[in-house]
C-alpha cells in the first residue's frame, strides 16, 4: 500500500491545541507533528485523553467547541487551513477531506434518509446534480456491500442496523470523492462479528479510490489490519511512529511495550465446585419478554461461589436481560431465581433488604451508573450505612476502607463528584458500591467495554483480586472474548434469546464449536497485520461448505 | 316656581304637572319654567350615533324585567315608549300617557292614552298594552326588578282610552313612578306581553341586538315627537374597559362616552375635540352600617363615623371634583325638597373623638367592605376614609371584596360596606326605597318611629308647603340619626365629541341625558 | 430630521444605560468575588456580565424590599399630597391618584410583589415537583391518576379558573397565593415529571431501587438534585408570571388588599394614564420587567453551567 | 393509541363539566339574585329561581343538563334564554378567528426569531432579542394593550376597538383586529421563541450536527436543514400550548379591544352563574385544549421518522 514515491498530501507541525477546562486554559494535544502522502493510511492510537480525535479533526481545520488550536501549522495540500478563511475551509469539507464518525447511528441525522444526506455533501459542493449523486450512491453503497443497496438509501438512519449504518456513512465520506479521510474510531461501537465486515469494506474502498485516510482507534488488532504506519499517543503527545509491521514487531518505547502486553491477561480455569455444593444463584428454566416481545426462551445456569460466569452474546442476545431477571427487575413468564437453594421472589420489590444486599451489581456506564450530584463519600457510604447501620465515624472508616480497596486514596477521593473522576476511577468507584453491601454476589454487565485496554486490564485484576479475598461469585456479561479469556471460569453463550452453549472455559475455547461460538471467536482480530486477510479468504472458502452466516446480514 | 299659584289648589306649576299631567313635552320642555332653550343650537337631522357604555353583559335581554345597567336602560328609552318621562329639568311630561288626573286622596289615578301612537311593528299602543306592561312586573311570579315599585297598584281598569290606577294608599308622585326605566310599554296579546319582543313605540326601531356587545338601531319614521330623534341612526356599544372607552372616544370610534374614568379626566380634558360633561342628580355614593348590630347600634359611633371622613378630600380625589359633598342623607340638591338649611357635617376628628367617648370609647376598630363594584373609586375611597380616621382613634381595616357577587354577597351581609345609590327623582320613593321600616333595601337596617310616621304622612300630603316641612324634618333625621355615612353625592360624568351637540340643560336625573341621550341629542 | 434627533438621542441614552449597566455590573462581580469565600468566588469568576447584572438586580431588589421602611420616604398608605403631582425633588416620582409618594408605592411594593411572588412560586413547586417526581418515580397508576388530574386543571383556562375559585374563598393575600400556586404547580408538574422521566431509566437510580431505597429517598436525594436546573429555570419564569396574574387579577378586579402597595395592581391602577402618554404606569411595569430580565439572566447561567455546554 | 385519546379526552371533558358545575354551585349567590343585582328582593328571586328551576337540587339540575348535553343539546342561556349553540357560534367563530390571526403572525416570527437567536447565540443580537422578549412578556397584556393604543391607535394607524360585524369583509376584519393580535403576538412570541431557541441550542451538541458541519454545511443550512427538523417536537408542543392559551386564555385583550370573543363570554356568565353557559363554554376551551395536545403529539410523532418509518 505505501509508496514513498507519492506527494505529501497533508502536513502537520508541531500542533498544540488547548481545551477549556475548570475555567482555564489546559494543552490537551502538544507539539504534535505528522505526515501523510496520497493514498496512505495513517493509524492513530491511544488512550482516551490521548488527544487522538482532537488532532484527527484539526486535520480539517476543525476543533470541537472548547477547544482552539493554540499553535504549529496544518498544511493540507498546499492550503495552510490555520490561516484560512472560514469558508475556504468550509469548502474543503465534506469535499476533499471527509470524516467518519465513532457512532454512525448518532451521526447520521436520524430526520433525513440515508440517501439525502449522502447527496448533501455533493450538493452543497456542487460536485454533482441530485440525480448523478443518487446514482453515486447506490453504485457506493454496492461497493460497500450493503444488501439491497438500490432501496436501502431510501431508509431512515433507524431502520438500519449499526454496521450497515457504518458502511452507509463510509460511503457518504466517500460521495465526493476526497483525498482524505478521518475514521474516528469506525467500528467501536459494533459487535465483533459486525466489525470485520465493516473493516473490510473500509480497506476496500480507500484501496479503490486510493484516498489517504487517518484511522483512529484505541484497538491495536484492528489499526494492525488497517494502517500502513502507527503513530502511538498518548496524553496528546507522541510516543513513536513507525511503519505497521515494524511497530507489532518492535515497539521501542515501554508505552507501547505495556500497550501490547494487555492482551496478555488470562487466568486458569478455577476448578470446578464440588457436585453437592449448592450454587449461589441458580437461574432455572427462565422464559421472560419485554410485554408482548420475548427475548429469553428457558435459560438456566448456576454460579457458584468463587466462580465467575461469563455471559457470552451479541447485542440483543439477552443477556442483560438475564441479569434483570436475577436482579427481580423482569420478573420472568415462567422459571425462577435461586439463591442458595432458595427460591426468590420474582419482584426486587417483594425482596427482603438482606436478599436485595446479597446481590449487587456493576454497571457498563459509570457516567450513568454513579448519581452525579452524590459525592464519592455519599455513593459508597449509603450502602454501608442503608444495609449495614453504620453512622458516623465507623461509616467514614468503613468508606476509607472501601476506597482502599479499590486502590483510590480515600483523602483524595471521598469528597470528590463523579463528574471529577476519569472513567476507569468511576468504574472502580461502581466496584466499591458492589462491595459496600457486603455481597455473595456481582453482576458485571460489561463493565470495562467502555474502558481503555489498560485500565480495564486494571479493572478486571482488581475484580479477580477481590473475588478471592470475598469469595464472591460474578456473573460477567461480556462480548468480548478477550474478557472472557480473562477473567471467567464458565462460559454461557447466548443467542436470540436462547442458551446456544455452556461450559468450563477450557473446554469452551477449544474445539469443537458449535458454529455460533466459531464465528464468534474467530471474529476477534488478532495482532497479525495479515489476520483479516486470512480470515476473509478463509471465510469465503468456508461460505461455500459450512455455510457460516454473517451476523450482520 | 314653587310659588306660582295655579287653579282650584295651592300648588306650584309641578304640583300640577303631577297631578294633571299636561302633555306638552315640547312646550315644557321649550318655554318651561326655567327658560331651558334649545333654540339657539337648532337641532340637524341626520348622522349615527355610536355610544361607548360601560355596562352591559351577554346575560342581557329583551325583558324589561331584567333591566339593570346603563345599556339596558339607554337602548330601552330609545327604543321604548313610556307612560312618563322626567324632562331635563327635572319634571314630568306625559309621553305614552297623553295626560293624567288623580282623585283628591291621590289613591285612584287615570292615564289618559295618547291616540294615534304605534309600535314599530305598525299595532296601535292600546290602554290593553299598558295594562298588560304593567302586569309583567306585577303579580306572585313577577321576577322583576321593577315589582316592588308597581306593587302599589292594587288594581288597573280599562275606561276607552283611559287607563284607571287604584292603589293600595295614596301616592302624591305616582306619574313619577311610572317614569321608572322598566316601565316599558310593549305591545300585547291576550292580556301578556311578549317579554321577548325587540318592539317598541320609542323614537328608535331595533337593527341588531348582539347582548354584551352591541345594538343597532334606525329612526323610527313615524315617531310621533316631532322634535325628537334627530340622529338617523344610533350604535350603542358595550365598552367596560374604561381605558378602552375613552380611548375609543379619543380615536373617533364612538362619538359618545359614560362613566369617564375620574382618575385621567384631566387629561382627557385637554383634548379640543373632546367635551366633559358631567351632571350632578341623586346619584350617591354611601358607607352603610348594620345599625342593629354592634358597634352601629349606637348613635354616638355612627356620628363618630359621619364626622371621621373627609367629604371634600373624597370629592376632590374620587370624583375629581365631579361632585358634591353629601350631607348623610340621601336628597341630593337637585331633588326639589332638599333640606339646605341643615347643619353641613365636616371632617372633624376632635368631634369624632367626643361622639366616640360619648359612646364609652377610647378607640374604635371596625372593617369597611368595599370593591369597586360598589362604586368606581369605592376602594380608594374606603382607603382615605381608614387614613383620615385613624386621626380620630378610629381604625378602619379597609376589605376588598371581589366585584363578583358584590350585590348579594356583601351589600346588606356585612355590617359597614359600601354601597352605590342611583337616587330616586322623589323624596318619598328614596325614602321609602332605602330608610323606610322594613323595606327590602333598607341597607342600614335602620328603623326610626318618628321618620316612618312623617313618611307615611308625606306621602299622601298634598300641599307642598306642608310636604317641604316634613321632607326637611326626614332630612335632618336621617342626617343625625341614621346608619348611612354619605359623604358625596358624585356627578354622571360623560364625554362626548365637539361633533355631538345637545339641549344646555342635560338631564341631571340619570347618566347620558336621563337615559335618552339618543333621543334628544344632535350632530352639530 | 428631527426624527432622527430624536433617534440618535434615543442611542445615546441606550448606550449610555448599557454602558453603565455593564460597567456595574463588572464593579459588583468584582466586588463580590473579593469578599466571597474561594469555592464561590470560583463559580462567580465565571459568571457574565448579563449574570452579574441580574444578580446585582435581585440583591437590589432584596436589599429595598428589606430595608423598605428604612428607605421610603413617606408612610406605604400616607396620603402627602395632592393626587397627580408632577416629579419633584420632594417627591422624586410625583403621587399616585390618591396623593401617595409614588417612589414610596415603589419601594413597598418591592417587599409585597417579591415577597408573594417567592411565596406562592415557592408553594407551587414544592407541590408541582412532590407530584411530579411522585409520578414519574412510582409511575403506573399513582402517574395516570396524578397526570388525568393535572389535564383536568390545565385544561381549564387558568384566569377563569383562578377567577372561580378566588369567588369562592375569597380575595385575600393567602388565598391568592394559595390558588395561583395550584394553578401554577400544575405546570411544575408537568415539567418535574417530564424530567424526572428521563432520569429515573437512569441506572443510578435503579441501582438505588435495587437496593431498596424507599420513595422518599429516591426522590429527594437521587431524582430532584438532578431536575434541580430546568426546575430553577422554570423558576425564574414562574416567579415573574406572578406578577402578571396578580395584575391580571386585578384587572379582573380581584386584586390585592388595598392600601397594600404591588406592582401588578399599581400597573392596573394607572394603566389608563399611559394612553395620555404618561410614563407613571411604566415604572411599576418596568420594576417588574427589570426583575424578569435579571432573574432569567442568572438562570440562563445557571442553566449554562448545569448543561455544562462551553460556547 | 389516538382513540385512547380520545376515550381520556371525553373523560376530561366530563370531569371539567362537574368541576366547573361544582365551582359554580359552590359561588355565592345564583342567577337570579345576579341578574337582578343591586333590585335584588326575595320575592323577585324565589319567583326567578322557580322559573329557571334553580329552587331543583343540583344533582338533578346537573343530570337534566347532562341529559340535554349527549343528546347534542346544550339548552339555553338561563340569563337570556337564548339558545347556547347560537350564542357561543358566533363567539367562538371570532375566538377562533383571533387566536389564528395571532398565530399567524406568531408562529412564523417566533420561529424566525429562534433560529436567528440560535445561529448567532451569545451575539448582541440575540441579547437583545432575548432582553426584549423578556420584557414584553413581563409587561401585563392590558399594559401592552394600552401601550400599543397610544402609539398605534392614537395616531390613527388603526382602530382602538376591534369591533367587526357579520358582515364586513376579510380585509377589513384583519384591519379592525390588527391591534388585538398584534397583543397577542408580543405575548406569546417571547415563550415560543426561547423555546425555539433552546429546543435547537440543545441539539447543536448532537454528533450530527457535527458531523454536517464536517460536511461543510453553512450554518444557516446547518441550523434549518439539521436542527430544526430534530427540533420539532419540542417546539410543536409549545406551539400547541401557545394557541391553546390563544384560544381560552385572552379575555384581558377581549376586554381591553371590546372584542366579542369566549373568554369575554364566560366571564360575563360567571359572573352572573348563567350555569349552563359556562359550562358550555368551558367545555370548548377543554375541548380546545385536549385536541390541540393531541393534535400536537400527532404531529410530533410525524415529525419523527422512528415513529412513522418502523423497521
Amino acid at each position: 500500500m505505501s509508496d514513498d514515491e507519492k506527494p505529501v498530501l497533508l502536513t502537520i507541525r508541531d500542533l498544540c491545541i488547548e481545551g477549556y477546562a475548570d475555567e482555564t486554559w489546559l494543552e490537551i494535544v502538544k507539539d504534535v507533528s505528522l505526515d501523510l502522502r496520497r493514498g496512505e493510511v495513517l493509524g492513530l492510537i491511544g488512550e482516551s485523553g490521548a488527544g487522538k480525535s482532537t488532532i484527527g479533526l484539526a486535520a480539517m481545520g476543525f476543533t470541537r467547541d472548547g477547544c482552539r488550536i493554540s499553535g504549529g501549522t496544518i498544511t493540507f495540500d498546499g492550503i495552510d487551513l490555520r490561516a484560512a478563511p472560514v469558508t475556504e475551509r468550509r469548502a474543503l469539507r465534506g469535499k476533499r477531506i471527509a470524516y467518519v464518525a465513532q457512532s454512525a447511528a448518532a451521526s447520521f441525522n436520524p430526520a433525513h434518509k440515508l440517501i439525502d444526506q449522502y447527496s448533501e455533501g455533493p450538493l452543497i459542493h456542487h460536485v454533482m446534480g441530485r440525480k448523478e449523486a443518487e446514482n453515486d450512491a447506490v453504485e457506493l453503497y454496492r461497493r460497500m456491500r450493503l444488501p439491497n443497496p438500490e432501496e436501502i438509501g431510501f431508509r431512515y438512519p433507524h431502520q438500519v442496523s449499526g454496521g450497515q449504518l457504518q458502511r452507509a456513512m463510509t460511503a457518504m465520506a466517500m460521495a465526493c470523492r476526497p483525498d482524505l479521510i478521518i475514521f474516528d474510531e469506525p467500528t467501536t461501537a459494533l459487535d465483533v462479528t459486525t466489525q470485520i465486515e465493516v473493516l473490510a469494506a473500509i480497506r476496500d474502498i480507500v484501496e479503490q479510490f486510493d484516498t489517504a485516510a487517518i484511522y483512529i482507534t484505541h484497538d491495536l488488532a484492528v489499526v494492525a489490519q488497517m494502517a500502513d504506519k502507527i503513530k502511538v499517543l498518548l496524553r496528546g503527545e507522541e510516543v513513536e511512529e513507525a511503519d505497521t509491521r515494524t511497530m507489532l514487531a518492535d515497539p521501542k518505547q515501554d508505552y507501547t511495550k505495556t500497550l501490547w502486553a494487555v492482551r496478555s491477561l488470562q487466568r486458569d480455569e478455577q476448578p470446578p465446585a464440588g457436585a453437592g455444593e449448592t450454587p449461589v444463584v441458580s437461574v432455572r428454566d427462565v422464559t421472560a419478554a419485554y410485554g408482548d416481545v420475548p427475548v429469553l426462551y428457558e435459560v438456566s445456569f448456576d454460579i457458584h461461589a468463587r466462580r465467575t460466569v461469563a455471559v457470552v452474546g451479541e447485542s440483543g442476545s439477552g443477556k442483560s436481560t438475564a441479569a434483570r431477571v436475577i436482579t427481580g427487575l423482569l420478573p420472568p413468564l415462567s422459571g425462577e431465581v435461586q439463591f442458595n437453594g432458595e427460591t426468590l421472589p420474582a419482584d426486587y420489590r417483594r425482596r427482603s433488604k438482606d436478599q436485595l444486599r446479597q446481590a449487587q451489581m456493576i454497571y457498563q456506564m459509570a457516567d450513568t451508573a454513579l448519581n452525579p450530584k452524590q459525592r464519592i463519600r455519599e455513593i459508597v457510604g449509603r450502602p454501608v450505612e442503608f444495609y449495614l447501620g453504620l453512622r458516623g465515624k465507623a461509616l467514614e472508616a468503613r468508606i476509607r476502607e472501601l476506597l482502599h480497596l479499590i486502590e483510590l486514596e480515600p483523602d483524595d477521593f471521598i469528597d470528590r463528584l463523579p463528574s471529577e473522576l476519569s472513567g476507569g476511577q468511576k468504574q472502580r468507584i461502581g466496584i466499591a458500591r458492589a462491595l459496600a453491601a457486603e455481597p455473595q454476589f456481582i453482576i458485571c454487565d460489561e463493565v470495562t467495554s467502555a474502558l481503555d485496554q489498560l485500565v480495564a486490564e486494571g479493572i478486571l485484576r482488581l475484580l479477580d483480586r477481590l473475588q478471592s479475598e470475598f469469595k464472591l461469585a460474578y456473573m460477567f456479561i461480556t462480548h468480548d472474548l478477550a474478557t472472557v479469556r480473562a477473567i471467567a471460569d464458565e462460559v454461557v453463550v447466548m443467542k436470540e434469546g436462547r442458551i446456544i452453549e455452556k461450559g468450563g472455559k477450557t473446554e469452551m475455547f477449544t474445539p469443537p464449536h458449535d458454529p455460533y461460538t466459531e464465528l464468534l471467536l474467530s471474529s476477534v482480530p488478532e495482532m497479525d497485520p495479515d489476520w483479516l486477510d486470512h480470515l476473509l479468504a478463509e471465510r469465503a472458502a468456508g461460505r461455500a461448505g459450512a455455510g457460516v452466516k454473517s451476523a450482520d446480514a | 316656581m314653587r310659588n306660582t299659584k295655579n287653579g282650584r289648589h295651592v300648588l306650584d306649576i309641578s304640583r300640577r304637572g303631577l297631578l294633571q299631567g299636561a302633555s306638552a313635552l315640547g312646550a315644557a320642555a321649550l318655554v318651561g319654567p326655567l327658560g331651558t332653550s334649545y333654540a339657539s343650537a337648532a337641532p340637524k337631522k341626520g348622522g349615527t350615533l355610536r355610544v361607548g357604555i360601560g355596562h352591559g353583559n351577554t346575560s342581557d335581554s329583551y325583558d324589561p324585567a331584567t333591566w339593570t345597567d346603563l345599556f339596558a336602560q339607554t337602548f330601552s328609552a330609545a327604543r321604548c315608549g313610556y307612560l312618563t318621562e322626567i324632562t331635563a329639568d327635572g319634571s314630568l311630561a306625559g309621553e305614552v300617557a297623553e295626560s293624567w288626573e288623580a282623585s283628591d286622596d291621590a289613591k285612584v289615578w287615570t292615564l289618559k292614552i295618547r291616540s294615534g301612537l304605534e309600535f314599530h311593528s305598525g299595532k296601535t299602543v292600546t290602554p290593553d298594552d299598558v295594562v298588560a306592561s304593567l302586569n309583567h312586573h306585577r303579580g306572585e311570579d313577577s321576577k322583576s326588578a321593577a315589582k316592588p315599585i308597581v306593587e302599589a297598584i292594587k288594581d288597573m281598569k280599562i275606561d276607552g282610552s283611559n287607563v284607571v290606577v287604584t292603589l293600595e294608599a295614596g301616592n302624591a308622585d305616582f306619574p313619577f313612578v311610572l317614569s321608572d326605566y322598566h316601565l316599558a310599554i310593549l305591545p300585547s296579546a291576550d292580556g301578556k306581553i311578549d317579554a321577548n319582543t325587540s318592539d317598541g313605540c320609542g323614537g328608535y326601531v331595533v337593527d341588531s341586538y348582539e347582548p354584551g356587545v352591541r345594538a343597532t338601531m334606525k329612526r323610527n319614521p313615524n315617531f310621533w315627537k316631532e322634535d325628537r330623534a334627530h340622529f338617523d341612526g344610533a350604535e350603542l356599544l358595550t365598552i367596560a374597559d374604561s381605558a378602552a372607552r375613552q380611548n375609543a372616544l379619543v380615536t373617533g370610534e364612538v362619538d359618545v362616552i359614560d362613566r369617564v374614568e375620574l382618575n385621567t379626566v384631566h387629561l382627557l380634558k385637554r383634548s379640543k375635540d373632546i367635551k366633559i360633561l358631567a351632571t350632578t342628580g341623586t346619584q350617591h355614593f354611601t358607607f352603610a352600617m348594620d345599625t342593629r348590630a354592634a358597634p352601629y347600634d349606637d348613635n354616638n359611633v355612627r356620628l363618630a363615623l359621619k364626622y371621621a371622613v373627609d367629604r371634600e378630600e373624597l370629592v376632590e380625589k374620587i370624583l375629581s371634583g365631579y361632585g358634591e359633598v353629601g350631607n348623610d342623607h340621601p336628597i341630593g340638591t337637585s331633588n326639589r325638597y332638599h333640606a339646605s338649611g341643615l347643619e353641613q357635617h365636616a371632617y372633624d376628628a376632635d368631634k369624632a373623638k367626643y361622639y366616640l367617648k360619648q359612646a364609652g370609647l377610647d378607640s374604635l376598630d371596625v372593617s369597611l367592605s368595599a370593591a369597586d363594584a360598589a362604586f368606581a373609586g369605592a376602594v380608594d375611597a374606603a382607603v382615605l376614609y381608614s387614613e383620615k380616621a385613624a386621626a380620630a382613634g378610629i381604625n378602619i381595616k379597609v376589605v376588598r371584596e371581589p366585584n363578583d357577587g358584590y350585590w348579594s354577597n356583601i351589600w346588606m351581609k356585612k355590617p359597614f360596606c359600601a354601597v352605590y345609590w342611583g337616587g330616586r327623582p322623589t323624596e318619598d320613593w328614596m325614602f321609602t326605597t332605602a330608610y323606610a321600616s322594613g323595606a327590602p333595601w333598607n341597607d342600614s337596617f335602620w328603623e326610626h318611629e318618628k321618620f316612618n310616621k312623617l313618611l307615611l304622612e308625606a306621602r299622601s300630603e298634598l300641599d307642598d308647603a306642608k310636604r317641604r316641612v316634613m321632607y326637611e324634618e326626614m332630612q335632618a333625621i336621617v342626617s343625625s340619626e341614621g346608619g348611612v355615612v354619605i359623604p358625596m353625592f358624585a356627578s354622571y360624568v360623560m364625554a362626548h365629541s365637539t361633533k355631538v351637540a345637545h339641549p344646555e340643560k342635560v338631564g341631571a336625573n340619570w347618566s347620558l341625558d336621563g337615559f335618552r341621550c339618543v333621543e334628544r341629542w344632535w350632530f352639530a | 430630521m428631527e426624527t432622527l434627533i430624536s433617534i440618535l438621542f434615543f442611542l445615546f441614552w441606550a448606550a449610555l444605560v448599557i454602558a453603565v449597566a455593564a460597567l456595574a455590573a463588572w464593579l459588583f462581580r468584582a466586588v463580590i468575588i473579593a469578599v466571597s469565600p474561594k469555592n464561590l468566588a470560583k463559580v462567580l469568576r465565571t459568571a457574565p456580565l448579563t449574570a452579574s447584572f441580574g444578580m446585582l438586580i435581585i440583591l437590589i431588589y432584596v436589599v429595598v424590599s428589606v430595608l423598605a421602611p428604612a428607605i421610603a420616604p413617606f408612610g406605604e398608605r400616607e396620603v402627602v399630597g395632592g393626587e397627580y403631582l408632577p416629579w419633584d425633588s420632594t417627591y422624586i416620582l410625583g403621587t399616585d391618584n390618591l396623593g401617595r409618594d409614588m417612589f414610596t408605592r415603589i419601594i413597598y411594593g418591592a417587599r409585597n410583589t417579591v415577597g408573594i411572588a417567592f411565596v406562592t412560586t415557592a408553594l407551587a413547586f414544592i407541590a408541582g415537583a412532590i407530584f411530579g417526581l411522585l409520578a414519574a418515580t412510582v409511575g403506573g397508576w399513582l402517574d395516570q391518576i396524578l397526570s388525568r388530574i393535572v389535564d383536568v386543571l390545565m385544561a381549564i383556562p387558568a384566569l377563569i379558573f383562578a377567577l372561580l375559585l378566588l369567588t369562592i374563598v375569597g380575595t385575600s393575600i393567602i388565598n391568592m397565593i394559595l390558588v395561583i400556586a395550584l394553578i401554577d404547580s400544575t405546570r411544575v408538574f408537568r415539567l418535574a415529571r417530564a424530567v424526572a422521566m428521563n432520569i429515573v431509566v437512569m441506572d443510578y437510580i435503579e441501582a438505588a431501587q435495587l437496593r431498596g431505597e424507599g420513595l422518599w429517598r429516591l426522590i429527594t436525594r437521587e431524582i430532584l438534585p438532578n431536575a434541580m436546573a430546568p426546575l430553577v429555570a422554570e423558576f425564574g419564569l414562574r416567579f415573574c408570571f406572578v406578577f402578571l396574574a396578580i395584575s391580571a387579577l386585578s384587572f379582573l378586579g380581584l386584586g390585592i388588599q388595598p392600601p397594600t402597595a404591588d406592582w401588578g395592581s399599581m400597573v392596573r391602577d394607572n394603566a389608563t394614564l399611559i394612553t395620555f402618554g404618561d410614563i407613571t404606569p411604566l415604572l411599576p411595569a418596568g420594576a417588574i420587567a427589570l426583575l424578569t430580565v435579571a432573574v432569567n439572566f442568572v438562570v440562563d447561567w445557571m442553566l449554562h453551567r448545569a448543561s455544562g455546554l462551553k460556547e | 393509541m389516538i382513540a385512547q385519546r380520545i376515550g381520556l379526552g371525553l373523560l376530561t371533558l366530563f370531569v371539567i363539566s362537574l368541576l366547573i358545575f361544582g365551582a359554580i354551585e359552590l359561588l355565592p349567590g345564583d342567577l337570579a339574585q345576579e341578574i337582578l343585582g343591586q333590585s335584588a328582593t326575595p320575592e323577585t328571586v324565589a319567583a326567578f329561581r322557580r322559573e329557571l328551576g334553580l329552587d331543583l337540587p343540583a344533582y338533578e339540575r346537573y343530570l337534566g343538563w347532562l341529559g340535554g348535553v349527549l343528546q347534542g343539546d346544550f339548552g339555553n342561556s338561563l340569563a337570556n334564554g337564548r339558545p347556547i349553540a347560537d350564542l357561543i357560534a358566533g363567539r367562538l367563530g371570532n375566538t377562533l378567528f383571533l387566536a389564528l390571526y395571532a398565530a399567524a403572525i406568531a408562529v412564523p416570527l417566533s420561529l424566525a426569531l429562534g433560529i436567528l437567536a440560535a445561529l448567532y447565540r451569545n451575539s448582541l443580537y440575540d441579547r437583545a432579542v432575548n432582553v426584549f422578549t423578556l420584557s414584553s412578556i413581563s409587561f401585563p397584556e392590558f399594559f401592552v394593550a394600552y401601550i400599543l393604543i397610544f402609539y398605534l391607535a392614537q395616531s390613527g394607524f388603526f382602530p382602538s376597538i376591534a369591533k367587526i360585524t357579520p358582515e364586513a369583509s376579510l380585509a377589513e376584519k384583519l384591519y379592525r383586529t390588527f391591534l388585538p393580535a398584534l397583543t397577542l403576538t408580543l405575548v406569546v412570541t417571547a415563550h415560543m421563541m426561547r423555546m425555539t431557541r433552546a429546543a435547537i441550542i440543545n441539539l447543536l451538541a448532537s454528533p450530527y450536527i457535527e458531523m454536517a458541519r464536517l460536511k461543510g454545511v453553512q450554518p444557516g443550512r446547518l441550523i434549518v436543514r439539521h436542527a430544526l427538523p430534530n427540533a420539532l417536537a419540542p417546539i410543536i408542543n409549545v406551539i400547541a400550548l401557545n394557541l391553546a392559551y390563544l384560544i381560552t386564555g385572552v379575555v384581558v385583550v377581549e376586554v381591553v379591544f371590546v372584542y366579542p370573543g369566549l373568554g369575554q363570554l364566560m366571564v360575563d356568565s360567571v359572573a352572573k352563574r348563567d350555569i349552563t353557559v359556562v359550562q358550555a363554554a368551558a367545555l370548548i376551551f377543554a375541548c380546545a385544549y385536549v385536541l390541540l395536545n393531541l393534535t400536537a403529539d400527532v404531529l410530533s410523532t410525524m415529525s419523527n421518522p422512528r415513529l412513522i418509518h418502523r423497521r
